[in-house]
């Protein structure tokens, strides 16, 4: 028993139509003799047959189109003896069996108007659920539905280069003009915007109102940015600084004023360290990868007295001594107050430290800074009781937190750098 | 034996001489049903889809690649083209390296990467599976240049339809070889239709192998169904040509008795002209010539068919049984990789 | 110094840290680092410069008595 | 002093001289000397044998250069114009750059074709055009183009030596350049792109005959405090995307000067991989000088301005500028 299949002719043929048989049941066929008239798109043509015998029955009758593997006529081959039962014809193509559907998707079918008998249920044996009935009751082809990407938006014509600047300084490029090809924003706009040179008058003068409310803005839309694509998570705990105040206190007694130090130094060299143990809290993230800095670049919150803040960076934090830290703070506290910061000191932090404690808070939940993957709170240092080795007693403390990428980082590893900062502070000597 | 080859040009008349020796007339036969065989399992595989891509099969010519590449030596050259599945099997491609070819397995002679119209062997020194009409010609000049220039005596068959002859790179060519003295055998298998278009309708002159003689290129007529009388033709040829005699034309007369490929209805010939032809099948022809001087019996074509049956068979499982080339390779080739196992020679 | 002069030393040493910020606005007994949002470093900076000024040698264990204008306007006429 | 002709002469004679495979066939190359001239002399030095003329058939002697060296030899085969290897487009595209992909890597095409490009000397619509690009194109080719002296000397013998087929295109009026070679000048690497001048504000990218032009608007913008870095490309196919994209990635902005049509240019695939490489560091759209998208023109002052000028260039740098 053999089936004569309606022939593949070519690969851009997907069906065929029997224009006449050649042969009838009982017909004598053999291996290569000319059986049909194929009708196609492109052509009509004799299809030849690969079995010998006898043509049993026709399946298909002259006139109708089927696809290209269809069985078109059983042949008995002379080996073969009793004639089988043919199989069941295939299902007809009539309208499909209606879905399954629980009586509680009906009603929300009902009510959304969604045509139940056009949904394909991907539930257990085909059963339509809530869901494939809610997807379909979805709008399509609204502005809800797109990606943000593809919806336009209005700004000044900008080039590639001075938006990913702007994006990274927090530079709200709506308020720059563009000195660029056609009036566009360029690189040298963005870093005008952020870098007012003492020794040189900025293009265009710009009211300090104005430049507040642009740094509102930059703000706004940086820190927008970072909660809108930055999934943070919080960790906070508390650090006994008895030992590192009493170093302090020891060294600063003998030290002329100019060259104490301050709380501020030994927080921020143990963090530049501590991303040594946990180097995942320490680079950028870019194109969906993170890439973790060498380099310990860390950026110092600063609030403006005439509102804002800006987070420049002390370059190298893990390499500098104590000294050339409170050096490099002062210095940067200095500049960034008075407006004269460095570009690369703007653009390349790594990990970004904020004392708000300094103005009285305890516990700070700060937002990252973009493209940088954490950010390290400290808060302001108390007196607190603290039972240390089964004794109680009266120890300075201090709520160090951590805001952190969930995308490069887990709460593990950051218990894990918020311990590594601790630890370092308890050896403030080491530091 | 040989009454149906015409000479023309310079050429000495090919020697008639005795081939129907025993064994070697029915190696011609089995070389022939060989071909048959495999074509018709590729139609019927291209029907199933098995095989895809265009197909064109050489049903009925089969004594042109048989009689003219049994005389070549292993180191004479083969140029076909993309109706080349007889050549390839004549000059010794296997069976199973072909048909997983046409599947598109990584064990087909080209890797899959080639396909019907583009079986490679460097093994056998078989160049293609060229399927631009006309293009094999220039290759097989350069392919003779070479063996020339490095004075070895190597002769390079190149075949090509009727159709190749309105090309221009059949007249540059037939120029370039005949200028140079080059050892190349031009084959021209006319089987008087390329593709749809018959002989009368695209060439002025007919007569092809006057215009091989125009370019002073000795060249024969031969009868493309006879086996014997096309390998006496080619012997030979392929003798001169091997003796510096420059390269020499054949003019095979043939007719292919399928459609120029799978989706093609044929509507341009007319069936009693097929039906003429394939009275003059050459297998039938060779075999009934073969059984009346006593040399094959019923027994030996049951016999021979069985084992070509059993061959084919096996080819197809083979086939089947291959594998696809990992997609990750898909660039590889495109140039040649870092260590090669050797330059083609 | 006189109480006068304490003040006078103290609103400009004052104003070199942190231009924006007024005395004025600093009620009796409010702390300057809350009034005047002063840091640790603004602090510090407001005592060096209080050293310059006067060549007071201001141990730390001190900070606590200039933590406001009238503990600063103490500390300085009684130190000299 | 040499010019860029006996550069590239002398590259043929070390090859003939260094491989007996190798030999040198096309029009007019032996009793004539060479419709450049450039093969002048070497039929009496190497003999008919080594030193072929062909007839007019480019499809018939391309090809045979390619059987020849699918069968052990070096052919170098010369074409007398970009636009006569039209003629032999089918050998050179769907034979050359095919055969290796096609035998399943069973055969290769170690042939090198070299042919004269582009316009600038008055030769109207059917010898001058610059059709490189339509070359680079194509995967299994390589695509060479020589604008210096020392490329002119040394890329022949590694291109002999590459497996696969090279095309040389030497830009018509590079053949009477003259400078000083080294005496020891020889093979030079056929993979990378060149700096030829190093500079900070703008990456000018060039080939062929556009070197020039490039390097001259970089003098010029230097007059005005631009500084600008000029590339040569040297090969066309495949692309050395690496330094491209890196000195634009450094100076934001990028200026491609190709004789080449604009449409379906060069220029647009070394643009488009400059947008998929480095889009972010880009301070300015890329700017293109390509030829206007005509015929060339025979009258010198209509085929001045058909072809990229540095006036152009200086031009098209300025815009970049605001």
């Amino acid at each position: 028993m053999g089936d004569f299949t309606m022939p593949s002719l070519g690969a851009d043929m997907e069906a065929g139509t029997i224009a006449q048989w050649l042969v009838k049941p009982g017909d004598e066929v053999h291996r290569g003799g000319i059986v049909a008239v194929v009708e196609t798109e492109k052509s009509t043509m004799e299809v030849e047959i690969f079995e010998s015998g006898v043509i049993d029955e026709l399946l298909v009758h002259e006139g109708e189109s089927v696809p290209v593997g269809t069985v078109l006529a059983h042949v008995t081959t002379r080996t073969a003896e009793a004639v089988t039962a043919a199989p069941p014809p295939p299902p007809p193509s009539g309208p499909l069996p209606p879905p399954v559907v629980s009586p509680v998707v009906r009603r929300l079918a009902e009510r959304s108007g969604v045509d139940l008998a056009v949904l394909s249920g991907s539930g257990l044996g085909g059963t339509v659920t809530r869901a494939d009935v809610e997807r379909a009751a979805q709008p399509t082809g609204d502005e809800g539905a797109r990606p943000e990407w593809a919806l336009g938006r209005a700004g000044p014509r900008s080039s590639p280069l001075a938006r990913r600047l702007a994006a990274e300084l927090g530079v709200d490029l709506s308020a720059l003009r563009g000195s660029g090809p056609h009036g566009s924003v360029v690189e040298r706009d963005v870093r005008l915007a952020v870098e007012v040179r003492p020794d040189e008058t900025p293009p265009a003068p710009v009211a300090p109102e104005d430049r507040q409310a642009a740094m509102r803005r930059a703000i706004g839309a940086l820190m927008a940015r970072s909660k809108r694509e930055i999934p943070h998570y919080y960790l906070s705990t508390t650090i006994d600084l008895t030992a590192p105040a009493a170093w302090l206190e020891q060294t600063n007694l003998e030290r002329p004023i100019t060259g104490r130090l301050i709380m501020s130094v030994l927080l921020l060299k143990a963090t530049a360290l501590a991303v040594k143990a946990v180097p995942e809290m320490n680079g950028f993230m870019g194109g969906g990868t993170f890439a973790s800095s060498e380099a310990v670049h860390v950026g110092v919150a600063v609030s403006l007295r005439t509102g804002g803040v800006i987070a420049p960076a002390i370059h190298n934090v893990d390499q500098l001594t104590l000294d050339e830290l409170m050096t490099g703070l002062k210095d940067l506290v200095g500049r960034a107050r008075t407006g004269v910061l460095r570009t690369s000191e703007m653009s390349d932090p790594t990990i970004t430290v904020t004392n708000l404690g300094e103005l009285g808070v305890e516990t700070v939940f700060g937002v990252i800074y973009p493209p940088q993957v954490a950010l390290v709170g400290f808060g302001r240092v108390t007196e607190r009781a603290w039972a240390r080795d089964g004794m109680l007693g009266v120890h300075p403390c201090v709520t160090a937190t951590l805001s952190a990428d969930h995308r490069v980082s887990d709460g593990h590893r950051g218990g894990r750098f918020l311990a590594e900062i601790d630890r370092l502070l308890q050896e403030p000597g080491k530091l | 034996m040989t009454g149906a080859t015409a000479a023309r040009g310079g050429g000495a008349e090919p020697a008639g001489g005795p081939t129907g020796e025993k064994d070697h007339g029915i190696h011609l036969l089995q070389q022939m049903l060989r071909i048959r065989r495999f074509e018709e399992r590729c139609a019927e595989l291209y029907s199933h889809s098995l095989i895809r891509g265009f197909l064109h099969l050489d049903i009925g010519e089969e004594a042109c690649a048989v009689g003219v590449i049994d005389t070549l030596s292993p180191d004479d050259a083969v140029v076909a083209t993309y109706r080349e599945h007889g050549h390839a099997l004549a000059r010794g491609i296997s069976m199973r390296a072909a048909m997983a070819e046409l599947e598109g397995k990584v064990e087909g002679c080209s890797r899959g990467r080639g396909g019907s119209m583009h079986l490679f062997d460097a093994a056998t020194r078989f160049y293609g599976g060229n399927a631009i009409v006309g293009g094999g010609l220039p290759i097989a000049v350069g392919l003779a240049l070479a063996d020339h220039l490095q004075g070895r005596r190597v002769v390079t068959a190149c075949f090509f339809g009727d159709g190749a002859v309105a090309e221009g790179e059949f007249h540059e060519s037939m120029n370039l070889a005949a200028l140079w003295h080059l050892p190349v055998l031009f084959c021209c298998e006319n089987n008087l239709y390329a593709m749809g278009t018959a002989l009368d309708r695209s060439e002025s002159e007919t007569d092809l192998s006057l215009k091989a003689a125009s370019y002073r290129v000795p060249s024969w007529e031969v009868d493309g169904m006879d086996v014997l009388a096309v390998e006496d033709a080619a012997r030979s040829a392929v003798e001169t040509v091997r003796a510096g005699g420059g390269p020499h034309f054949l003019e095979l007369r043939t007719y292919r008795f399928r459609a120029h490929s799978m989706y093609d209805p044929d509507r341009y010939r007319d069936k009693a002209e097929i039906e003429q032809w394939k009275q003059r099948d050459p297998i039938p022809l060779l075999a009934e010539r073969l059984t009346a001087s006593g040399v094959l019996t019923d027994g030996d074509l049951e016999r021979i068919e069985g084992e070509v049956g059993a061959e084919v068979d096996d080819a197809v499982a083979f086939a089947e049984a291959g594998t696809y080339e990992a997609t990750e390779d898909l660039e590889r080739f495109v140039t040649s990789e870092p260590v090669r196992a050797g330059e083609a020679s | 110094m006189t109480n006068d002069e304490a003040r006078q030393l103290i609103r400009s040493v004052l104003h070199q840290v942190a231009p924006e910020a007024d005395l004025d606005e600093v009620g009796a007994g409010e702390t300057l680092q809350e009034a005047l949002d002063l840091d640790s470093m603004d602090f510090l900076n407001f005592v060096v410069g209080l050293h310059e000024a006067t060549g007071l040698e201001i141990p730390e264990r001190d900070y606590p008595q200039l933590s406001t204008v009238e503990g600063c306007v103490t500390y300085l006429t009684s130190a000299g | 002093m040499v010019t860029y002709r006996e550069a590239m002469r002398q590259a043929i004679r070390e090859a003939l001289t260094r491989d007996d495979r190798a030999f040198l066939m096309g029009e007019d190359v032996g009793r004539y000397g060479g419709c450049y001239a450039v093969s002048l002399g070497l039929l009496e030095e190497f003999g008919p044998e080594r030193i072929r003329d062909t007839p007019l058939s480019e499809s018939a002697f391309v090809g045979a250069g390619i059987g020849a060296a699918l069968n052990g030899m070096r052919p170098i085969v010369e074409i007398m114009t970009v636009n006569f290897s039209l003629l032999a487009l089918d050998q050179i595209v769907n034979n050359a750059a095919t055969l290796s992909y096609m035998s399943g890597g069973q055969f290769n095409v170690p042939l090198v074709i070299r042919m004269t490009t582009g316009a600038g000397r008055q030769l109207g619509a059917q010898h001058s055009h610059s059709l490189e690009g339509w070359y680079a194109h194509i995967p299994g080719l390589r695509a060479l183009a020589p604008a210096t002296l020392e490329d002119a000397r040394g890329m022949l013998w590694p291109a002999l030596q590459d497996p696969d087929p090279v095309i040389i295109f030497e830009h018509g009026t590079l053949y009477n350049i003259e400078g000083e070679l080294a005496d020891d000048a020889g093979p030079v690497d056929i993979n990378t792109a060149a700096v030829r001048r190093p500079g900070d504000d703008v990456t000018i990218i060039t080939y062929g005959g556009t070197m020039r032009t490039g390097l001259g608007a970089a003098e010029q913008l230097a007059g005005s405090g631009v500084s600008a870095e000029v590339i040569d490309l040297r090969c066309l196919r495949p692309l050395d995307t690496a330094t491209i994209v890196s000195s634009v990635a450094r100076t934001h902005r990028a200026v491609i000067v190709d004789e080449g049509w604009r449409t379906g240019s060069l220029a647009a695939e070394v643009s488009a991989r400059i947008m998929e490489e480095v889009f972010y560091d880009l301070d300015a759209p890329v700017a293109r000088v390509c030829s206007a998208e005509v015929p060339m023109p025979y009258a010198k002052h209509l085929e001045d301005a058909a072809i990229p000028q540095v006036a152009d260039v200086v031009a098209a740098v300025q815009m970049l500028g605001g």
